[in-house]
């Protein structure tokens, strides 16, 4: 199924996109995308870092992802 | 010329939302900004020419020349001043309604929880994500709300922390980010433009007005992103993280204690420039490792390890410009400091980062 | 001290998206910014400090002390001096490397398209409608873009007008809102909190960066609105309207010429102070009523029809308070400063809105 | 059928709202709505000078209204 991926922050640069379309399995948990981004993106290794949103709400890594969510991928930030 | 008040605040109260009875909770409010930098410095400027009747700012640094681009109400002139005192004067100066004071001393574990304790709205400015924990469990621990700001580059985030609504207190940074990400650079700044700065530092600027006068819908229990680049705006909603116990939290960290952005720019220097004077006749290199047998890729004159430094007996060559060296750049920096606490005319620097960064 | 220019900007060069390139492009722009109020004293400085080369800024008005709890850039030792040259002077003490001008006339119907003209970049700062479309419409005719801001209470619009894309110009102010409203109070203003002043100001300048740098995505073609009481942001996509003719409009229409939105404060006197000064021995009202028949609700001393008043033989008496009045406050306000102009030691008033708002 | 209004600028202020539900036949126009505004609340009789926007797009009088469109009245606003 597919999905819709948003970053934020730093994860803008280090994916070189602010969205994306995106491809999952039917069924992925959290946890499972937060693996495969990892292993797509070695650059985010330190997604367990960083907030989940699945249509603009804080998910944990147990919750299971649905056809067309909007998914964001949300750092910390530390300027000021 | 005589400022009537009534005169100066009539574009406020003149709004049914806000009214003499907003003007007046303004005037009594207890504002606490910590950190005058780019959020800091618009957000106590813009909260004073509202008419907030109370303001304390705290920031332990001094002005540089790259902080003007963004930090606008600081200029040539100022560079290299106290931002706290800087800015205390400015508001000094354009605000006639508001009580303003300043604290030029880094807020820390030890002195946090007393400082929060005594305002009514604790506004992060800071550009540091250890402090800004440090600030968030001291607000939870305190009971005061917080208007949080923090950026990289073109997004800002804003969101107000830890006020009592029906019940219970509101979601804090950690129902967002649990732990204390280690892989955020703190000392160097990932670069900005200045308007996202200002839009960050008027959105908490907002949220602190409509705190004040229970006016309008807070950002409680959200996270606001703001990119400026596609002038989008996200909001994540939170929910309280039952399983984080800050009072346990905050008794066991350190919020790294000591780290680099405590240390003042005036105290440093950096690699490039040391690099530079090394070979300088009036450069006396000291080195406080503790093992004296680390192998240092510079020759140093003198190696008096940190645990045995005796500021009291030093006896310092007002001839020279000494520079303190170490492996992090951490407890140089702590020599440094004492040395010119108690020697002020020495000319003495710490490198910056250490040797590990040489 | 000596202000390193790659030291000022090092912030905004480190970003890719801007860079050395992104900097030489905005120290060679030239940027209008007319109205040096809430929206275009942040908008300057900002602009200024972001290292734009070249601001001229525009406005006929002097300070007043209820501006200043949004115009934070002026201050109570500021209040009745020229916005236009203040804000020059602030810029020039926060930023070495931008040139400033300024101009304190009015723009008009004459003056305007010859003013534009000579920009890169026009940024409406303006608070009065007329004048609003007065600007659009000649950037339109001399292909200008314009970043548009404009402010009711906690809402604010912004957006980015006439800008070539792809073989024509993108939407303009007339494509939101075709005609000029009749019924949008100019001269009185409503109330606002200084935030959302402030960021709708810094949308704007965010505006004029991505467009002199070419980086991020414009608001073309679309009117973004934000509400500072709900922190909601609302983008109206726009159409090209092809049934309006600018050059006939512009040709046609007057722009509510000599209405009160450019009277200076200091030559004006309300009806409450002249109320109280009605029957001071010092007082002297002079109407300037055409037909002398018209019923005027208080005692005047002299009656000079507008049509045949005689400056250049108008003998004052230098120990009296004039106030001239009319029907609207508007031919009293042009003999006013006339008499000003003539004799700037002469006290002399306009009644404000005239005997009709009596 | 149903639609969400939304108010801005002096609107809010007009009609005392920032948002409503509001009922209207199937297949009105929007000068139909405008009609029917003027006639519920009598403040907005500048609507003609104000901005419509249907689901975020500006909307000409003869457009016509579906079920759940969002439209945003929007008039202008001088403030500087």
């Amino acid at each position: 199924m597919k999905i819709q991926l948003l970053f934020f922050g730093i994860t803008t640069d280090l994916v070189g996109e602010s969205s994306m379309s995106y491809e999952v399995p039917e069924n992925s948990s959290i946890e499972a995308l937060k693996l495969k981004l990892i292993a797509q993106f070695a650059s985010l290794k330190n997604i367990n870092d960083f907030a989940i949103a699945v249509n603009e709400s804080y998910a944990k890594d147990h919750q299971l992802l649905l056809n067309n969510d909007v998914v964001a991928i949300i750092p910390p930030v530390s300027g000021g | 010329m005589n400022i009537s008040k009534s005169e100066y605040f009539k574009r406020q109260t003149t709004l049914s939302e806000i009214g003499e009875e907003g003007q007046q909770l303004l005037q009594k409010a207890n504002i606490l900004v910590i950190g005058c930098g780019g959020l800091g410095s618009p957000v106590a400027i813009y909260l004073a020419a509202s008419g907030v009747g109370n303001i304390h700012l705290v920031d332990f640094d001094t002005i540089s020349i790259s902080n003007l681009h963004r930090q606008v109400f600081y200029n040539t002139a100022t560079v290299e001043k106290s931002k706290a005192a800087v800015l205390a004067s400015e508001i000094a100066k354009k605000t006639p309604f508001t009580n303003v004071t300043f604290s030029e001393e880094a807020v820390s574990k030890t002195n946090i929880l007393e400082l929060v304790s005594k305002f009514d709205v604790v506004v992060d400015g800071t550009d540091n994500l250890q402090i800004k924990y440090l600030i968030n469990d001291a607000c939870v621990l305190t009971k005061k709300p917080l208007v949080y700001g923090s950026l990289y580059k073109f997004d800002g985030y804003v969101a107000t922390f830890n006020v009592f609504e029906s019940k219970a207190y509101s979601c804090n940074l950690r129902d967002a980010f649990p732990k204390i990400a280690t892989d955020i650079p703190n000392c160097g700044e990932a670069g900005t433009m200045n308007p996202i700065v200002g839009l960050i530092a008027l959105l908490q600027v907002n949220e602190v007005i409509k705190l004040i006068t229970k006016t309008g819908k807070l950002l409680t229990n959200q996270l606001l992103i703001y990119n400026a680049l596609e002038n989008s705006q996200f909001k994540m909603k939170l929910k309280k993280n039952e399983s984080i116990a800050i009072e346990e939290i905050f008794k066991n960290s350190t919020y790294g204690a000591l780290n680099c952005a405590t240390q003042k720019p005036i105290l440093l220097i950096s690699k490039g420039d040391f690099k530079l004077k090394l070979n300088d006749t009036a450069t006396e290199i000291i080195s406080v490792i503790n093992n004296i047998n680390t192998p240092i890729p510079f020759e140093v004159h003198q190696k008096k390890p940190f645990h045995s430094f005796d500021i009291e007996n030093f006896n310092p060559d007002f001839t020279k410009n000494y520079v303190i060296v170490c492996n992090k750049g951490i407890t140089s920096y702590n020599i440094t400091q004492q040395l010119k606490d108690k020697f002020p005319a020495l000319n003495v620097l710490s490198l910056a980062e250490g040797i590990e960064n040489y």
